[in-house]
């Protein structure tokens, strides 16, 4: 029978559903010219989870029987999560109200869905991790699709939601083969079982492997990613294109150093394949994009491989603890900046789709000069240029990944860097050499969004210490 | 003894004031030359040039007082780098003061006479500014001078060195917007450019020399250099003539020799005044004053010595050549100091220093002398000319010809008109000539005989240079002074104020005199012994007349001949040169310069100039910066994008492989239609690749 | 000690003040900002003459770093990254060539930068910032970030103020300077493992590196810096970059930005990776070589004034590789300097071609002509800037020079650093660059200065602004490198009791380890 | 009694067939179909190791994916009408208004 504590291992996951179920019901009472309050209220959900969850800090404990743990690792992006459910919840206040799409399920969808990234990072037991990755997946696909007066917008969910069932499906099978070969699917009992069958333990592993790089968008699963970051309303993609990667990448920390690190041999070359084509396949792709959506699209694809540079040295015990940390870090980095350009692209958008190509942004920085710094300062971030938080992060990814012995990716890593400073640097180009009549929506919250990135962007690469403190102390134990 | 010593350096400490005053001169003209009268901006020049004569008169008491030591004063540091250590260290010794007296005395009396030359300048061309910066340009001249030959190491001389070559520059393009002629033109700023190459040209030579000499010598100081080299020249001889020979280069550009001259007749197109000063009297002997200063080493390696001499023998009769043929009054002298430094430098190849020295000032006082009295004759043409534009019949002056007032067809006659003039120019003739007793029979002659005794070729070399150069002097005065006028503005020449023949007379009384510096008698050797106390081993020759006489002979033939050809019966205008019939090529090479300006031109300049074209435009342009990196690199970054851009890699080639897997698993299809590109499912294909690349990748991999 | 009170720190962080000050002006109080910027930048270089000349706190015998403001930034999982600055022999006149071009670069804007004027300065005032950062970090993660931060506001100045080919310049420049970075990134990242320390001076005292792998290292390094300098053949960018950026960018882009890249050599480099240094030092030679009379003999066929500098640059840089890597004192000293030198000269030169430019809107030589006549004083001024340029005896650039060849020479003779390959030839040949430079400066003044009268003169009148010689700002702009191009070539002294201690503590740790490298 | 290995085999034939499907038909209700061809592949799979180590974990599994598949059925088919309403198709090659 489940025990008290089972539920304190889960306590903000609880609160966070139950106030979702909650907010559902609310919401039919909450009138539809005010919806704003259910905004509010989804936020203080976020915000009251995200108490509990600090409380959590420095704790650990298992409960369900080894099903799900609660540990500094999933504290650490527990947090993240929720706080990028905040920022999602904030750019979206706005602009959906602006785009005709403010309906209260947005923001109990958008609940259920950080619930699942929560769950993720806690999952301890490969039934979790696939109960997490659909509770997380299914409010995407209705998110995506949400703007019902926009072909694009079902388009793009309705190829989300095929293509994510699709390799729902390896996963699956990919449990099963693994089960098949260890008799369990809890974690920990993986690692301490002799497989029967080390070809089906492996051939599981590369599945479920291959769902979540599906998940993180890593090249060649990526193909979904710029159609539904392109057609999907902005402040989801925003969501997405941070929660879901972070999700992602959480289950394929906790899955593989828990679980598989016997396969390290084989799974290294593997993901050490998946970063370099990421990284190169994306930021390639990137450059000729006219679209800012399309664009943010591929750089976070691009970014996928870098964070997926973290994991080649997975086995490695002496770096692994390193090299996870400067996983994490980036995955802050870039959630941040991530955010940030979100923002702005919101800022931007027209109705009917106006305002989303590259050159819309032009005279941005004579016309709004702050804002066009802002962007300036995330699309230095994302290359990896000081005095942001994306060089810390790629300085910290790059020494990890050297420490691990793999040279090459590194350099394969810098040299895509300096491939990708050629397309962000063109909206820098076009934001500030070309002239143009741009026109910005200001709302409070999203202002205060990209506002509050691009200064925890450049603050925090000044200060990294107390991030790279709180990185470090989540690995894995 | 006491008392002298006192005295001596208490004027040592007036050296840096050599190059204070010019400096000083030249700031205040710089500053409030705008606000001064022309007269008074030419005296301040001129007062202080004379002051850094004053100064050179002390410094010379003092050396003589000290009995020919050598006194040294230093300002401050310079360069202290690890071993290397130069300062400010000026040099009083018997050579330098005596550079030093010619230099600020002939300088001082050329800035006189450029007072009253110059104010022409301002008359005719009407520009107030450029008198001012004339005079500015000449002071710095001065100091440069001075901080050459007062400079106590090589890294100081070549201070000056560099310095004189900038203000030859300067001042050879003063009319830099126009031709010798005064029309609109590239040609005297491009005469300029000439020569401040050419100089460093020569200057790289010196260069190579210095840095040689510091590692292999340990100083750029003269004695610490002339201390060591003797043991160096023992163990690695060819250090030693390395040093010399890369030197050889930087005289040969500064002195005008074999085969850096080339700048020196184009030098002319500066005012009369400048070629007299720089490009006859002083700059240029600074090669000659480098040899003798570094004579410790030169007399160590006698095949660079030998060398030397020949470099010089051959400049001597070669330029005397191309003299022969020239028509511009003053590229005529031009040839012959380019000639005459000939002389010099063979003679100090030779190790007669004394008799190089000696030639080098008799050959200021005289070539100073002849180039101003050219200058005067200009001015005097000029001034004719002038007369006939106000009362001729060019009405309007529409269509004014192109008068050359310095083009010696177009004179003759003056003897009449200005006889003054002719009288200095007379004497400066006589002394160029070398004849008895005039100044430059004395040096030449030291010069000859150490030749004659020593190297025999270089003997008949100058011996031949010799007949050339008294041979075009005839030539010249006959064309200028005798005969009737070949040009209206001839007939009508004015003679100079005596403003400008005054310092002409001084010059010419020094022409005349000056031999007696050195007289080769027991007893009158003055400026041998002067210089001995520095060059340490001076050989004092007597009167040899076997050589006196056959240079006298060889002299005075030269002129009866030119007599015959010129004198006897003058130029009419228009008539060609009566040598051209009988020399026919010889004499068409004479005229051209033996073409070797154009020679250099199709050898060096033309490829220079189509190297750098070729490499600018093409190798570093269309190839490096276009090609390589516009096309290739960035053309390349651009095709991966375009590729993106038509998504060919994220697409369509999905797609293409789609079709053909299609193709071959249509068996799996339960219908036949053919299978469509779909995105939806290409992009599920792609993942479903991945799988199986991962997939056979573990199974398949070793 | 707190933070805010250490001399260096207080230099760097002082433009930070006049940002915020900047910020806070409204944009169309166009002079208001201007008089901000350049108090600001006066103020901070005079602070660096207050820190290293009258606080007392700076040694000048003293070879060590100094004036080190060092606290913990980033100390955990093995990182020991620190904030660390000091100052020496090698990067004072650097820090002093920045705080003292700032102004002068600042004020040369005052007419010709009318547009945006708040942007220009504020990315201004953080591309001071920036170079400081890169000559006085002594710690490798912090240098980088200093390094690559300079790119971004010379990124701006260049694509936003610069010529019509802006856009491309600018791309090119930061695209270029980036790709040499990101493998000293690797380097640096190679060291901070290895070394468990990013902090140059630990990791020079710990040594040890394997001559293989130095080797690499040092080949990352000078990726970097090699591009930055720029050496031969990697220089494309700079033509570019120059011909398109306003006045001020040419002139902190020539003056300070450059001399970033042979600074890192010298700081980095040579005491990091001796052995390699020592190798590599004929190799370095050959391509400074090359650099000289290339960077030369293209400067000549220029039609661009500004292009004819950018490749004049080229050149000069070229003779400071060539003396650093001679590796004896004259060398170095005479690098160090020569960097200082083209600092002055090149960044007057370009000063002035933008005073003419701004009146004229051209920078074709063949336009102009006969100047002279019309602005002496400009003519003047230039001459005298040209010839340091060139490297007239008595001005500053034959000081440097004369030593670099000096050195060069001495390293090409038995037992010095280049004579494993060429020997005195790269001297040798170098000292053509010295005619090379009389040829293609002597051009520039020549076709515009001298001659008859261009047909921009009358171009330019028939538009209604006759040309007029040069105003007292301009004036005042360009005198204080008149004072120093004078200064340095009389008077060198004290310049080179500066550097000396350093100096020469670098040339015994080489000659300590690779006793090669010392004739 | 079938050796487990013949499940096996049967359920990764299954699985095959159903992602060949996805790739090969272009209604989004096959598709969807094939996918739920390939989850219930696994379940066989599941379900024959399960009984095969005598561990009920596979099969509770078994009855999670039913479950979370039912879920996805809904919002899936949700979609596809929403497509057909506003398209009259649902064609998936007929999708490809998002490209870049």
């Amino acid at each position: 029978m489940p025990q008290p504590t089972d539920f304190q291992t889960i306590l903000p996951l609880t609160i966070l559903i139950v106030w979702a179920c909650a907010l559902l019901l609310v919401d039919l009472l909450i009138p539809k010219e005010r919806k704003w309050i259910t905004a509010f209220l989804a936020a203080a959900g976020l915000a009251v989870t995200l108490s509990f969850t600090i409380a959590q800090l420095g704790r650990s404990s298992t409960g369900f029987s080894g099903m799900v743990v609660q540990d500094g690792f999933s504290t650490f992006l527990n947090a993240l999560q929720l706080v990028c459910g905040l920022f999602s919840i904030a750019i979206a206040y706005g602009y959906v109200k602006r785009m005709g799409l403010e309906r209260g399920e947005y923001y109990t969808l958008l609940l259920f869905s950080v619930t699942g990234m929560m769950l993720m990072a806690q999952a301890a037991d490969l039934i979790v991790v696939f109960l997490a990755l659909e509770l997380l997946s299914i409010p995407l696909y209705v998110l995506a699709a949400f703007n019902r007066m926009q072909s694009a917008s079902d388009e793009a969910g309705l190829k989300y939601f095929l293509l994510g069932a699709f390799s729902t499906g390896f996963v699956v099978y990919g449990i099963a083969l693994v089960f098949g070969a260890t008799g369990t699917t809890n974690l920990a009992s993986i690692l301490a079982s002799t497989p029967t069958s080390s070809v089906l333990l492996t051939i599981g592993a590369a599945l479920i492997l291959v769902g979540f790089a599906f998940k993180v968008a890593a090249v060649p699963f990526h193909m979904w990613t710029p159609d539904v970051y392109q057609g999907a309303p902005t402040s989801v993609t925003g969501f997405m294109a941070a929660g879901a990667k972070i999700a992602g990448f959480s289950a394929l920390l906790r899955v593989f150093s828990t679980a598989f690190p016997a396969l390290a041999v084989d799974m290294t070359d593997i993901l050490w394949g998946l970063s370099a084509l990421t990284m190169i396949g994306g930021n390639l792709l990137a450059i000729s994009q006219s679209d800012i959506k399309r664009m943010l699209a591929y750089s976070s694809i691009a970014h996928a491989g870098y964070i997926l540079m973290a994991f080649v040295p997975y086995g490695n015990a002496d770096v692994a603890p390193v090299a996870i940390a400067s996983g994490l870090f980036y995955l802050v980095a870039y959630a941040v900046s991530n955010f940030g350009a979100w923002g702005i692209v919101i800022a931007l958008e027209k109705s009917e789709g106006k305002g989303l190509a590259i050159s819309d942004y032009a005279g941005l920085g004579r016309k709004y000069p702050v804002l066009a710094a802002a962007m300036t300062v995330f699309m230095l971030s994302l290359i990896g240029f000081p005095p942001t938080l994306g060089l810390v992060g790629k300085f910290y990814l790059f020494r990890s990944v050297m420490a691990g012995g793999f040279l090459w990716l590194a350099i394969i890593g810098v040299v895509t860097s300096l491939i990708s400073a050629y397309y962000y640097l063109r909206v820098v180009v076009t934001m500030y050499m070309h002239e143009g009549e741009p026109s910005v929506t200001s709302e409070f919250w999203l202002d205060f969004t990209w506002g509050l990135s691009a200064l925890a962007t450049v603050v925090l690469s000044f200060m990294p210490q107390a991030l790279f403190v709180m990185a470090s102390s989540a690995l894995l134990k | 003894m006491q008392l002298s010593e006192t005295i001596s350096t208490g004027f040592l400490f007036l050296a840096p004031w050599l190059v204070f005053f010019p400096v000083i001169g030249l700031l205040i003209n710089l500053i409030f030359g705008g606000r001064m009268s022309e007269k008074a901006i030419g005296w301040v020049a001129s007062a202080a040039s004379g002051a850094a004569f004053v100064v050179s008169v002390l410094l010379a008491y003092s050396v003589s007082a000290a009995h020919g030591e050598v006194l040294r004063w230093t300002l401050a540091p310079w360069m202290h780098v690890g071993d290397l250590a130069i300062d400010w260290t000026f040099r009083a010794d018997s050579l330098s003061t005596t550079m030093m007296l010619v230099v600020s005395g002939v300088g001082t009396l050329i800035h006189i006479y450029a007072i009253g030359y110059m104010h022409e300048d301002v008359r005719f061309k009407s520009d107030l500014g450029r008198y001012r910066r004339f005079f500015v340009f000449l002071n710095l001249f001065i100091a440069m001078m001075m901080i050459l030959v007062s400079g106590d190491s090589y890294m100081m001389l070549f201070v000056g060195w560099e310095g004189v070559g900038l203000c030859s520059f300067l001042l050879i393009g003063f009319w830099y917007d126009m031709d010798t002629l005064g029309r609109p033109s590239w040609a005297n700023s491009n005469a300029a450019k000439k020569a401040f190459i050419t100089n460093r040209i020569g200057d790289f030579g010196f260069l190579l020399a210095g840095f040689l000499m510091f590692w292999k010598l340990g100083s750029f100081q003269f004695d610490s250099v002339f201390e060591a080299a003797a043991e160096v020249a023992h163990n690695e001889p060819w250090v030693i003539v390395a040093i010399t020979l890369f030197m050889l280069i930087g005289v040969a550009g500064k002195s005008a020799q074999i085969p850096l001259y080339v700048w020196l007749p184009d030098a002319m197109a500066g005012p009369t005044p400048v070629s007299a000063l720089i490009h006859a009297a002083t700059m240029v002997t600074a090669g000659v004053y480098l040899v003798t200063r570094s004579s410790e080493l030169y007399t160590l390696v006698p095949q660079a010595q030998y060398i030397v001499a020949m470099v010089g023998a051959a400049t001597a009769l070669f330029a005397a050549t191309i003299a022969v043929g020239q028509y511009d009054i003053k590229k005529v002298l031009a040839y012959s100091t380019i000639s005459q430094l000939g002389f010099m430098v063979a003679a100090v190849g030779m190790g007669a220093y004394v008799a190089g020295m000696f030639h080098l000032v008799t050959h200021a006082f005289f070539k100073a002398l002849l180039f101003l009295s050219a200058g005067s004759v200009i001015l005097g043409l000029e001034r004719g000319h002038h007369h006939l534009a106000h009362h001729g019949g060019h009405g309007g002056g529409h269509h004014e010809e192109v008068f050359d007032p310095g083009d010696m067809r177009n004179m003759g006659g003056l003897r009449k008109t200005m006889p003054v003039t002719f009288w200095l120019y007379m004497i400066g003739t006589l002394a160029l000539a070398g004849i008895f007793p005039f100044a430059g029979f004395w040096s030449k002659d030291e010069i000859l005989l150490d030749a004659s005794l020593h190297y025999p070729t270089v003997y008949i070399l100058l011996s031949i240079a010799a007949f050339f150069t008294a041979f075009y002097m005839g030539r010249q005065i006959w064309m200028v002074f005798f005969g009737e006028a070949r040009h209206d503005a001839a007939a009508h020449a004015e003679e100079s104020k005596p403003i400008i023949t005054a310092p002409l007379m001084v010059l010419a009384a020094l022409s005349i005199l000056g031999g007696a510096l050195n007289l080769p008698f027991e007893g009158f050797h003055n400026l041998g012994h002067w210089l001995e106390y520095t060059l340490h081993e001076v050989e004092a020759l007597p009167l040899n007349l076997q050589v006196a006489g056959i240079s006298t002979a060889l002299a005075l033939t030269a002129i009866v001949v030119s007599w015959l050809i010129y004198g006897r019966k003058p130029l009419t205008k228009g008539q060609p040169d009566p040598l051209k019939k009988p020399l026919g090529l010889i004499f068409t090479g004479m005229e051209n310069k033996w073409f070797v300006d154009e020679g250099y031109w199709a050898v060096f300049v033309n490829r220079y100039v189509d190297i750098s074209r070729f490499l600018a435009d093409y190798v570093d342009w269309r190839f490096w910066h276009d090609f390589v990196h516009d096309k290739v690199i960035a053309g390349t970054y651009n095709w991966l994008s375009t590729i993106a851009l038509n998504d060919y890699a994220d697409q369509k080639v999905i797609n293409w492989f789609f079709d053909g897997w299609g193709r071959a698993t249509q068996w799996l299809s339960a219908t036949t239609r053919k299978v469509q590109n779909g995105f939806v499912r290409s992009y599920a294909l792609s993942i479903m690749l991945g799988v199986v690349v991962i997939l056979g990748y573990l199974l398949l991999k070793p | 000690m707190n933070f805010f009170t250490e001399p260096l720190n207080l230099m760097l962080f002082f433009p930070l003040v006049g940002v915020l000050a900047l910020l806070l002006i409204p944009s169309a109080q166009k002079n208001a900002l201007r008089w901000t910027a350049l108090v600001a930048s006066l103020i901070t270089f005079a602070i660096s003459l207050w820190a290293f000349f009258f606080s007392g706190q700076y040694e000048a015998a003293n070879p060590d770093l100094q004036l080190v403001a060092k606290f913990d930034w980033i100390t955990v999982a093995g990182w020991n990254i620190q904030y660390h600055l000091g100052v020496d022999g090698l990067s004072i006149l650097l820090v002093l060539l920045t705080t003292f071009l700032t102004p002068i670069s600042i004020l040369s804007t005052w007419t010709a930068v009318e547009e945006r004027v708040k942007d220009f300065m504020i990315f201004f005032t953080l591309l001071e910032v920036g170079m400081l950062g890169v000559f006085m970090a002594q710690d490798l993660f912090l240098f980088y970030i200093f390094w690559e931060f300079t790119l971004v506001p010379m990124y701006f100045l260049i694509g936003i103020w610069g010529g019509p080919r802006r856009i491309y310049a600018a791309i090119k420049f930061f695209l270029y300077t980036m790709a040499g970075s990101i493998l000293m990134l690797l380097a640096i990242l190679w060291l901070g493992i290895e070394g468990k320390t990013f902090s140059v001076p630990l990791l020079i005292e710990q040594g040890g590196i394997p001559a293989d792998i130095q080797w690499w290292l040092f080949l990352a390094f000078t990726a970097a810096f090699a591009i930055k300098v720029p050496m031969w053949p990697l220089h494309s960018w700079l033509p570019d970059a120059h011909v398109e950026a306003p006045t001020a960018g040419s002139v902190i882009l020539a003056g300070v930005l450059l001399k970033m890249g042979t600074y890192g050599f010298l700081r980095f480099n040579i005491p990091l990776f001796p052995e390699a240094t020592v190798k590599a030092a004929p190799w370095i030679a050959l391509f400074a070589t090359i650099g000289i009379i290339y960077g030369a003999a293209v400067s000549y066929a220029q039609s661009d004034v500004k292009k004819l500098v950018a490749y004049s640059s080229v050149s000069h840089l070229g003779f400071v590789m060539l003396g650093m890597f001679a590796l004896n004192a004259q060398g170095i000293s005479g690098a160090i300097l020569q960097m200082i030198n083209h600092g002055l000269s090149t960044g007057a030169l370009f000063l002035l071609v933008g005073m003419i430019y701004e009146q004229t809107h051209t920078r074709e030589i063949k336009v102009y002509g006969g100047l002279w006549k019309i602005t002496p004083v400009f003519g003047s001024i230039m001459l005298i800037v040209a010839l340091s340029s060139m490297g007239l005896p008595g001005l500053n650039g034959f000081v440097g020079e004369f030593t670099i060849l000096l050195g060069a020479w001495g390293a090409g003779m038995e037992g010095g650093a280049f004579a494993p390959m060429g020997g005195v030839w790269w001297a040798g040949l170098s000292a053509l660059g010295v005619i090379m430079a009389a040829i293609y400066i002597l051009y520039m003044f020549q076709k515009m200065f001298l001659g008859p009268q261009g047909e921009i003169v009358d171009e330019v009148k028939k538009h209604g602004h006759p040309l007029r010689d040069l105003n007292w700002r301009e004036i005042v702009t360009v005198l204080p490198l008149l004072i120093f191009i004078f200064w340095i070539g009389l008077y060198p002294a004290p310049f080179f009791d500066l550097m000396a201690p350093s100096v020469n503590k670098l040339v015994e740790a080489l000659a300590a380890v690779a006793p090669m490298a010392m004739p | 009694m079938v050796p487990v290995n013949y499940y096996i085999i049967l359920s990764a034939i299954l699985f095959t067939i159903g992602a060949l499907g996805v790739l090969v038909r272009r209604n989004p209700l096959i598709m969807f179909m094939s996918i739920e061809l390939m989850l219930n592949s696994a379940n066989l799979a599941m379900v024959a190791f399960s009984s095969a180590i005598k561990s009920l974990s596979g099969q509770i599994f078994v009855f999670f994916v039913i479950a979370v598949a039912a879920a996805e059925v809904a919002v899936g088919l949700a979609l596809i009408v929403q497509i057909f309403k506003s398209r009259h198709t649902i064609n998936v090659d007929e999708m490809n208004s998002l490209k870049g």
